[in-house]
């Protein structure tokens, strides 16, 4: 349990430090060694976790177990990997004088405080202390979504602070419902505690939990952006750095579906209804399909990015809902592949915004030309994302896919018109970004594309062939969340 | 279970509920800013007394502290923090025309209908306060949400949150005689949190559009023009 | 051994990609050289020497080419054994999901497909470097063509491997990717971007409809397995074999190219490279049309002979829609991508009729219909190769690929009209080409059609023959004009009186080889013949038995008195009549040839410009066919012009497929449509998204209780 | 022996081909009132050619020095599988009715490339003519053949006709429309009126002429000759599957010179009945030869349909 504990402190340390010490020169560096510790205490952890099974801390605060750890593992490597991108990033945009270096210092310690409370929504027991952290979340990235105080972006953050602070109070009433049905049969203390409510799930009222689920899924649904809650989403990821629409995208999301699956199991514990899974799918299902079409009127190159993570939620947040074990293994993996290809696209989406000065898609043109490494990187990730095989994604959606074909066969046209609409919304914006002659004045920039090749690699290495310790640990969470293992 | 046959402490706590849900609806229909955050703060006081006598007829210390808090934060500092920003930005004398207050009034009573109407099944076996006191506070939520809809002050956004946040409070005391102490102090400081935010928002926002209306935010649209 | 030899097939092609990495890394490069032969001194200063700054480029392309042309090899060799040994290997590698790894199958119909590509391949290996040569690194980087050739040709060669579906879907989009970059590969052109655009979509969407029908078999398959092996033993009823055939055919469809889902076809092959079109039409359309046989002969089974008729009926569409559009193309790329939806409509006619035959109980015919298609394909591969390898060097010469601005090249290019003639005497299928016999072989199964029972079946049958008859004489018609236009009377171009033949060797032998081969399959067809019955054997229960019965000189599909070709006779008779006449002809010296001025009516000066263009030339057909296309002909008239005077009067002439506006402008305008009403939704005011949320809730509560 | 008698038959027929068109043209001025020349004056036109020295653009390529032999030989091909005056042709096993029609094509490629060759307008007008009729007589051509071979459930002619001849004297309705389908295609592909004007050098209406501009000499005659074995071909293509009676079927001298006499005279009747169709026809315009040859192909259509519901229903 150590290394979960060293997990949590360590980004609260990074709070402090960059908040004193966040003028200096190599901040950036500093920020990577942060979250490169906070990586590999995170691996140190997964090597616990697998070694041991489910931790569970004294005094049942924290709980690790097959589920979280990978997510936490996946939350420090893309942290540390959007870090590495961020440090080049942010001394751009300090250079153009976009930034100041209070802002600087603003970004970094607040970069550790959104670690923190990621970390902290997937180790902790409580559901109770999951809803503060996931308020604390929001809290730690709004002012980031409006570090450049422009118009647009302080609206955009204004939006996600009243649109994410309202809905996610819903979570909270959830919460005191769940809280409510738990003091019922248990005694006050452990009431909020995850893993001895789902022990006794069975006692609870099915009835509270089913009204509880339906306000945590609009709380924490919010915070997914699935549709039609989603609205803050496209908005605060184009204004905020892009650093921050990479951890928004590629975590923050995830960390919410963390939570209403985490919810969802109890309220599955509770009644046979699968009422929670068919809300679940609706809401993916809606998401998905309305998400898909958004992408094809998008004239911000990162608003269409953001389109497509709620897109990809949606395909999530679906396969959780119809809680098969294939489904939810298919969840898993694309929970991985999707926060990975995602987080690389925003980085070569930054890249590609500093060279042409701009976010609109129309100016954007001939990244090829101008900076190859941009312009493929953005090109192929966008394949990726699109579910083109080998990558990752596409082993993924085939599972959904699969999954859907088998318990509810008439859903899969629906998937399959919400893939090819966004495939098409996807590359009639991107295509010609990155193809062409390129424009004026359009410049490389100083680049590291590190994290995008590794993410990319993994994505695809996922796709081609799925290491065996990583199908174990798929299958083991998917045994806790869905009960048996896939096949 | 008729009225007459509850304790004293369920009487008050019922009707300090009425006077929460009543306090959300003089909000709802209130134009002036400044009076709008005074109900807010009578709201919070009303909070602060409901988790008090809860506290004492229960016997639950802990409550106290986190009436204390709700005194500190609902009633003294989120009050006193808006109602500067106002006179600072000079908005005391604005009125904010709410078109068509007698259907977001009748909107709003239909709610606690609503409210009473969702709760009323999962309650039947427990007791009448509960029922009444959760459907109350359901209500003082949604009647929040739709204050937030009807107005459109940036202020009273703020207002419309935090008296959401004071209905979860009071379902949380009196459901369940508060939530366990780590969590109440967590969404404490996120209340607290929050409200600092919404200082620094005010002065981001009033200087970027010259004004709080949420209205004239609207730069961040995808409709064709 | 063969699974050995497939395998390195698929390697050398992947290695051949990746060496065209190194493109640019000259110096790494040389440093592993050193570090490999450390202690021959002698070898690094060669290899140093012959990896020279200014040559380091081409010779990394003739090595990537080389890779493939080995790949080739091992193709041909690999396709030639699982023909000949009639084995089916299997096997699994180690990769895919981690309960289902990637099933690998090679047998007989695989083996085929092996040939076909390994024969371009071959070919494709020798003509590229000349190709490639004059590419400009940074506009054209070969560093992206070579690696996509290369991931290009390994997808397919995986598609034939693949044992299941997942596999199979990553091979099948493997190519697509691969081959979507190589059409965007010059993608200054808005051109390319624009067919690149749309070959994605539609690949997309042909994968998705192949997922779908994978699906349907997958989801009556024991436990939803998804391997072959499974998906042969689901049983399922009758409308739900339909239902996968139809996705199945609109997957697999979509990649072949049928009328209506060819649109993407005549965008995306003129606009890619010469030797990667060459690539496209001539085998990855085959592909597709492996993977449809695999799907419905192989997979679903119990054939409907409905099926048959719908793919008849599509399949004489496309071949007619595909002919039509193709006499009207003054681009040469686009009237061979057009031709290539004629060929695939010709096989999937012939596969038609086989599943008709099959469908019906009579194998053996089904069988002939079968191994005509596949000949079918076979040879269009060969032809539509070297017609494409052709294109790229006329294009070379002449910079322009529009037909009209060439002419003469005859005898600029004496070499490639030579090999070029060939190929359009294949495709028009005359007698002593390949492209006669699988037509010969097609009109041979249709006339079994007194066999059987359905008197509808019985008179459908004919009338589709007689399209094909009309096929095949429009085909004729284009390729006239095509080679007449392109290569003879007189120059219309300065680009054209200045082309030059290609002094390259290597895309000259290319092409000669393929050439070579139409004429060789078109002489001695029963060599390939008896391979074909091999693979119609494990898939239709019945080979030929009968088609070199009377000995290998002689083609007798049905019996040796129903029909009979001997295509070797027929050649020495040709070469007897041919030779006596020329012969009595030529023997007194006195009358050898005088050359004179071309007979100019009197009036004198014959320009290029009074030659029939290629609109003039198909000007009959346009108005006997008008409604095929969408014509739009404008004639303008200088006002106060004389009546006769033709320089003032401005002729333009636009012709455009039917299915664009019909078909795919609707989707288009309708996702945008919805995709206006859809961002409707975000309209910027916060109050408006809280209303959402509170009636999302308030609607949640309602349902809930 | 069958062999030596295939050469011979296949000689006999390029000897006689002039000698119809003799005819033919001799029918016709008879008919209009003119004074036939003789007989025997295509021979004296072809050896007067063939002697003649050949003029050739210097703008022509070697294709259209080759063409001429090209297209004779692919016309000896076609002429040779069929059976003319003995139905036992073993030629025919190596080539049947579909390859028939394939080398027709084959030649027909050849004379459109000429056309085009030397780059003149009419080349090319001839050229585009000629494919358009022919792409529209092919299927015509195709269905009326295919009635036949359907019947006889072969495509090697000489069976084929050995199956009618078997068969003795039957009326089948699909082989009246074959007929008639198959002699509006021999009208359309040998050039005579009223789809192409044989006689005519006048630009606008001219197709088979328009080719043939530019050629002299010896590749003139070969390439008349040519033609004039393929209006011989569809002569005793018509006779010798439709009424062919008096073919020797044995392959005694009796029966050869009966069958020769046979088939002379039912190409002299033939060839009278196309005469008499010429004086009184006109010659169409260009578009509505169209009509013309979709009507040729509706009736081979029919034919085809008549014989699979009429008469091998069950």
């Amino acid at each position: 349990m150590i290394p979960a504990y060293l997990l949590l402190l360590l980004p609260l340390l990074g709070i402090v430090y960059f908040g004193l010490l966040g003028h200096k020169e190599d901040v950036g560096r500093q920020n990577i060694r942060f979250n490169g510790v906070t990586l590999f205490l995170s691996l140190w952890l997964a090597v616990n976790v697998f070694n041991s099974g489910s931790l569970i801390s004294a005094g049942d605060y924290f709980i690790v177990d097959s589920f979280n750890v990978y997510l936490i593992v996946l939350t420090a490597f893309v942290g540390f990997t959007t870090s590495i991108f961020s440090a080049p990033y942010m001394a751009h945009e300090q250079e153009i004088g976009k930034l100041t270096v209070n802002r600087l210092r603003l970004y970094y310690s607040m970069y550790q405080g959104f670690m923190f409370a990621m970390y902290l929504v997937l180790t902790t027991n409580n559901m109770g202390i999951m809803w503060v952290a996931m308020e604390a979340a929001t809290l730690a990235t709004v002012l980031l979504v409006s570090l450049y105080r422009t118009p647009e972006s302080i609206e955009a953050a204004w939006k996600y602070f009243i649109l994410c602070g309202v809905g996610i109070a819903q979570a909270l009433f959830g919460t005191i419902l769940l809280y409510y049905a738990a003091i019922q049969i248990s005694d006050v203390d452990n009431a909020l505690t995850w893993s001895v409510l789902y022990e006794n799930a069975k006692l609870l009222d099915p009835e509270i939990l089913e009204i509880a689920f339906v306000f945590m899924l609009i709380g924490y649904g919010t915070k997914i952006g699935l549709v039609p809650l989603h609205n803050w989403l496209p908005d605060a990821h184009s204004e905020g750095p892009t650093p921050m629409s990479a951890v928004l995208s590629g975590l923050l999301l995830n960390d919410a579906l963390y939570a209403v699956v985490r919810n969802k199991m109890l309220v599955d514990g509770a009644t046979d209804s699968h009422i929670a899974g068919y809300l679940m799918m609706g809401f993916g299902l809606l998401s998905f399909l309305v998400a898909a079409f958004f992408l094809h009127r998008q004239k911000d190159i990162k608003r269409l990015f953001s389109y497509s993570s709620i897109e990809h939620m949606g395909l999530m947040t679906f396969a959780f809902g119809i809680g098969t074990p294939f489904a939810t293994f298919a969840a898993l993996l694309h929970m991985t592949v999707h926060s990975l290809t995602k987080s690389a696209i925003f980085v070569t989406v930054g890249h590609a915004a500093q060279i042409s000065g701009t976010q609109s898609i129309e100016k954007i043109r001939g990244l090829i030309k101008t900076q190859p490494q941009v312009g493929w990187g953005l090109l192929i990730g966008t394949l990726a994302i699109a579910g083109f095989p080998p990558f990752g994604v596409f082993a993924s959606e085939f599972l959904v896919l699969l999954a859907t074909m088998q318990s509810y066969p008439w859903l899969t046209p629906f998937l399959l018109l919400g893939i090819g609409i966004a495939c098409a919304g996807l590359f009639r914006n991107v295509q010609p970004m990155v193809y062409g002659e390129k424009p004026e004045g359009q410049q490389a920039v100083q680049a590291n594309l590190w994290p995008v090749m590794i993410h990319l690699a993994i994505v695809l290495w996922l796709g081609l062939a799925m290491p065996d310790f990583l199908a174990d640990w798929f299958t083991q969470a998917t045994i806790l969340i869905s009960g048996s293992a896939p096949l | 279970m008729e009225i007459e046959n509850l304790d004293h402490y369920s009487q008050v706590i019922l009707s300090l509920a009425a006077l929460v849900t009543l306090t959300s609806f003089i909000m709802l229909a209130q134009g002036r800013l400044l009076r709008l955050v005074f109900v807010f703060a009578l709201q919070g006081f009303m909070l602060v007394s409901a988790t008090a006598i809860a506290a004492y007829s229960f016997d639950n210390p802990h409550l106290y502290i986190s009436a204390a808090i709700t005194l500190a934060l609902k009633v003294l500092f989120i009050p006193w923090m808006l109602r500067r920003h106002i006179l600072k930005l000079n908005m005391h004398r604005d009125v904010e025309a709410l078109s068509n207050k007698t259907a977001i009034m009748m909107g709003g009573a239909s709610l606690v209908v609503f409210s009473y109407y969702v709760l009323h099944p999962i309650m039947q076996n427990s007791s009448m306060i509960l029922l009444n006191a959760l459907s109350l506070s359901l209500a003082v939520i949604l009647l929040g949400m739709l204050l937030m809809i009807s107005h459109h002050q940036a202020i009273a956004h703020v207002v419309g949150f935090m008296s959401i946040e004071n209905g979860l409070f009071f379902a949380a005391t009196v459901s369940t005689n508060g939530m366990p102490m780590v969590v109440e102090l967590g969404v404490a400081f996120d209340v607290l949190v929050a409200a600092v935010l919404f200082g620094i928002f005010f002065l981001h926002i009033s200087s970027s559009i010259d004004s709080l209306d949420v209205d004239k935010m609207n730069r961040l649209n995808e409709v064709d023009q | 051994m063969i699974l050995f030899l497939a395998y390195a097939a698929v390697l050398f092609s992947f290695l051949s990609g990746l060496l065209a990495l190194l493109m640019r890394q000259r110096c790494s490069v040389i440093k592993l050289v050193h570090y490999c032969c450390t202690k021959r001194l002698d070898w690094q200063q060669r290899l140093d020497s012959w990896l020279e700054q200014s040559i380091y480029p081409q010779r990394i392309q003739q090595l990537s080419f080389m890779l493939l042309g080995i790949a080739g090899v091992f193709a041909i060799l690999a396709g030639l054994g699982g023909l000949i040994s009639k084995q089916v290997i299997i096997a699994q590698l180690p990769l895919g999901l981690p309960w289902l790894p990637w099933h690998v199958r090679f047998d007989s119909l695989s083996a085929l497909f092996y040939l076909i590509i390994g024969i371009a391949i071959f070919a494709v290996s020798w003509y590229g470097p000349g190709y490639v040569k004059d590419n400009n690194e940074q506009d054209h980087p070969f560093l992206v063509l070579g690696l996509f050739s290369g991931l290009f040709i390994s997808g397919m060669l995986l598609v034939l491997l693949a044992d299941d579906a997942f596999f199979f879907m990553i091979a099948w989009e493997m190519m697509s990717v691969a081959s979507y970059f190589l059409v965007a590969f010059q993608h200054e052109n808005s051109a390319n971007r624009r067919a690149a655009f749309i070959y994605l979509i539609m690949a997309e969407v042909g994968a998705i409809a192949i997922i779908l029908a994978f699906g349907v078999l997958a989801s009556f398959s024991e436990g939803g397995a998804f391997t072959f092996e499974a998906l042969r033993n689901a049983t399922l009823s009758d409308t739900w074999a339909s239902v996968a055939f139809v996705l199945a055919l609109i997957g697999f469809g979509m990649k072949a190219g049928l009328v209506p889902l060819h649109v993407w076809l005549p965008e995306a092959h003129p606009v890619a490279p010469s030797h990667i079109s060459a690539l496209m039409s001539g085998v990855m359309l085959k592909v597709a049309v492996y993977g449809l046989i695999r799907f419905s002969f192989d997979l679903l089974g119990d054939i409907q002979w409905q099926w048959g008729v719908a793919l008849m009926i599509l399949g004489a569409t496309s071949a007619l829609g595909g002919i039509l559009y193709a006499m009207m193309q003054p681009n040469l790329k686009r009237l061979l991508a057009y031709s290539s939806v004629e060929n695939i409509g010709i096989i999937f006619m012939m596969l038609g009729l086989s599943m008709i035959f099959l469908a019906k109980g009579h194998p053996s015919l089904a069988a002939l219909g079968f191994v005509a298609a596949l000949f079918h394909a076979f040879n269009h591969a060969l032809f539509k190769n070297l017609l494409f390898l052709g294109a790229g060097i006329i294009q070379h010469q002449v910079h322009s690929l529009n037909i009209d601005d060439m002419g003469g090249l005859i005898k600029r290019m004496p070499h490639t009209s030579k090999l070029f003639l060939i190929a359009c005497m294949s495709i028009s299928s005359l007698p002593l080409f390949n492209g006669f016999v699988s037509e010969w072989l097609a009109f041979q199964t249709a006339l079994q059609v007194g066999v059987l029972d359905d008197a509808v079946l019985r008179s459908l049958i004919p009338v589709m023959a007689a399209a094909l008859a009309l096929t095949a004489a429009l085909a004729a018609a284009c390729f006239v004009k095509l080679f007449g236009v392109m290569f003879l009377g007189l120059p219309r171009s300065r680009h054209a009186a200045k082309a030059e033949e290609t002094q390259d060797k290597g895309m000259l032998f290319s092409l000669s080889l393929l050439a070579g081969l139409c004429f060789l399959f078109g002489i001695f067809p029963g060599l390939m013949i008896d391979l074909l019955g091999n693979v119609a054997q494990p898939l239709i229960g019945h080979g030929l038995p009968n088609a070199t019965a009377a000995g290998w000189l002689w083609l007798t599909p049905v019996a040796a008195e129903k029909a009979s070709y001997s295509a070797p006779i027929v050649l020495l008779l040709v070469v007897i009549a041919g030779g006596i006449s020329y012969h009595y002809l030529r023997r007194d010296p006195a009358v050898a040839l005088r050359e004179s001025d071309t007979w100019d009516c009197g009036f004198g000066g014959i320009t290029p410009r009074m030659q029939y263009t290629c609109s003039a030339f198909t000007m009959p057909f346009r108005r006997i066919f008008a409604k095929v296309w969408m014509i739009d002909e404008t004639i303008e008239k200088q006002p106060g012009a004389m009546p006769l005077q033709v320089t003032d009067i401005h002729y333009q002439l636009h012709i455009e497929d039917h299915s664009w506006p019909k078909l795919y402008q609707p989707i288009e305008r309708s996702v945008n449509r919805i995709a206006r009403s859809v961002s409707r939704m975000q309209t910027g005011n916060i109050r408006v998204y809280l209303s959402y949320s509170f009636f999302t809730l308030i609607f949640l509560l309602w349902v809930i209780s | 022996m069958s062999i030596l008698l295939a050469m011979i038959q296949t000689l006999l027929f390029i000897a006689l081909a002039p000698l119809l068109a003799g005819w033919l043209k001799g029918c016709k001025c008879h008919l209009q009132n003119r004074k036939a020349p003789s007989l025997l004056q295509p021979y004296q036109d072809l050896l007067k050619l063939t002697h003649k020295q050949p003029v050739v653009s210097k703008d022509a390529s070697w294709l259209f020095i080759i063409a001429p032999y090209i297209i004779f030989s692919a016309t000896v091909i076609a002429i040779s599988v069929i059976p003319l005056i003995a139905v036992d042709l073993p030629t025919a096993a190596s080539a049947d009715v579909i390859v028939l029609v394939g080398f027709l094509a084959f030649a027909r490629f050849f004379l459109a490339l000429a056309g085009l060759d030397v780059g003149t307008a009419f080349g090319g007008m001839g050229s585009s003519r000629e494919m358009t009729i022919s792409t529209m007589a092919e299927p015509a051509m195709l269905m009326a053949v295919f009635t036949l071979t359907m019947t006889a459930s072969t495509t090697n002619l000489s069976l084929a006709i050995g199956h009618v001849l078997a068969e003795g004297l039957e009326l089948r309705p699909s082989f009246i429309f074959a007929l008639f389908a198959l002699i509006l295609v021999a009208v359309a592909e040998t050039g005579r009126i009223p789809v192409d004007n044989p006689a005519t050098h006048l630009e606008l209406t001219m197709i088979h002429e328009a080719m043939i501009l530019e050629y002299s000499g010896r590749h003139l005659a070969l390439i008349e000759w040519a033609s004039q074995l393929k209006l011989m071909l569809y002569g005793v293509l018509i006779a010798n599957i439709f009424f062919p009676w008096g073919i020797a079927q044995t392959l005694s001298l009796p029966a050869l010179g009966y069958g020769l006499l046979a088939i002379l005279g039912k190409l002299a009747i033939l060839a009278l009945v196309l005469a008499i169709s010429e004086t009184l026809l006109a010659k169409m315009r260009l578009f509505r030869v169209q009509e013309f040859l979709s009507f040729a192909y509706l009736l081979g259509l029919l034919g085809m349909l008549s014989h699979i519901i009429l008469e091998a229903a069950r």
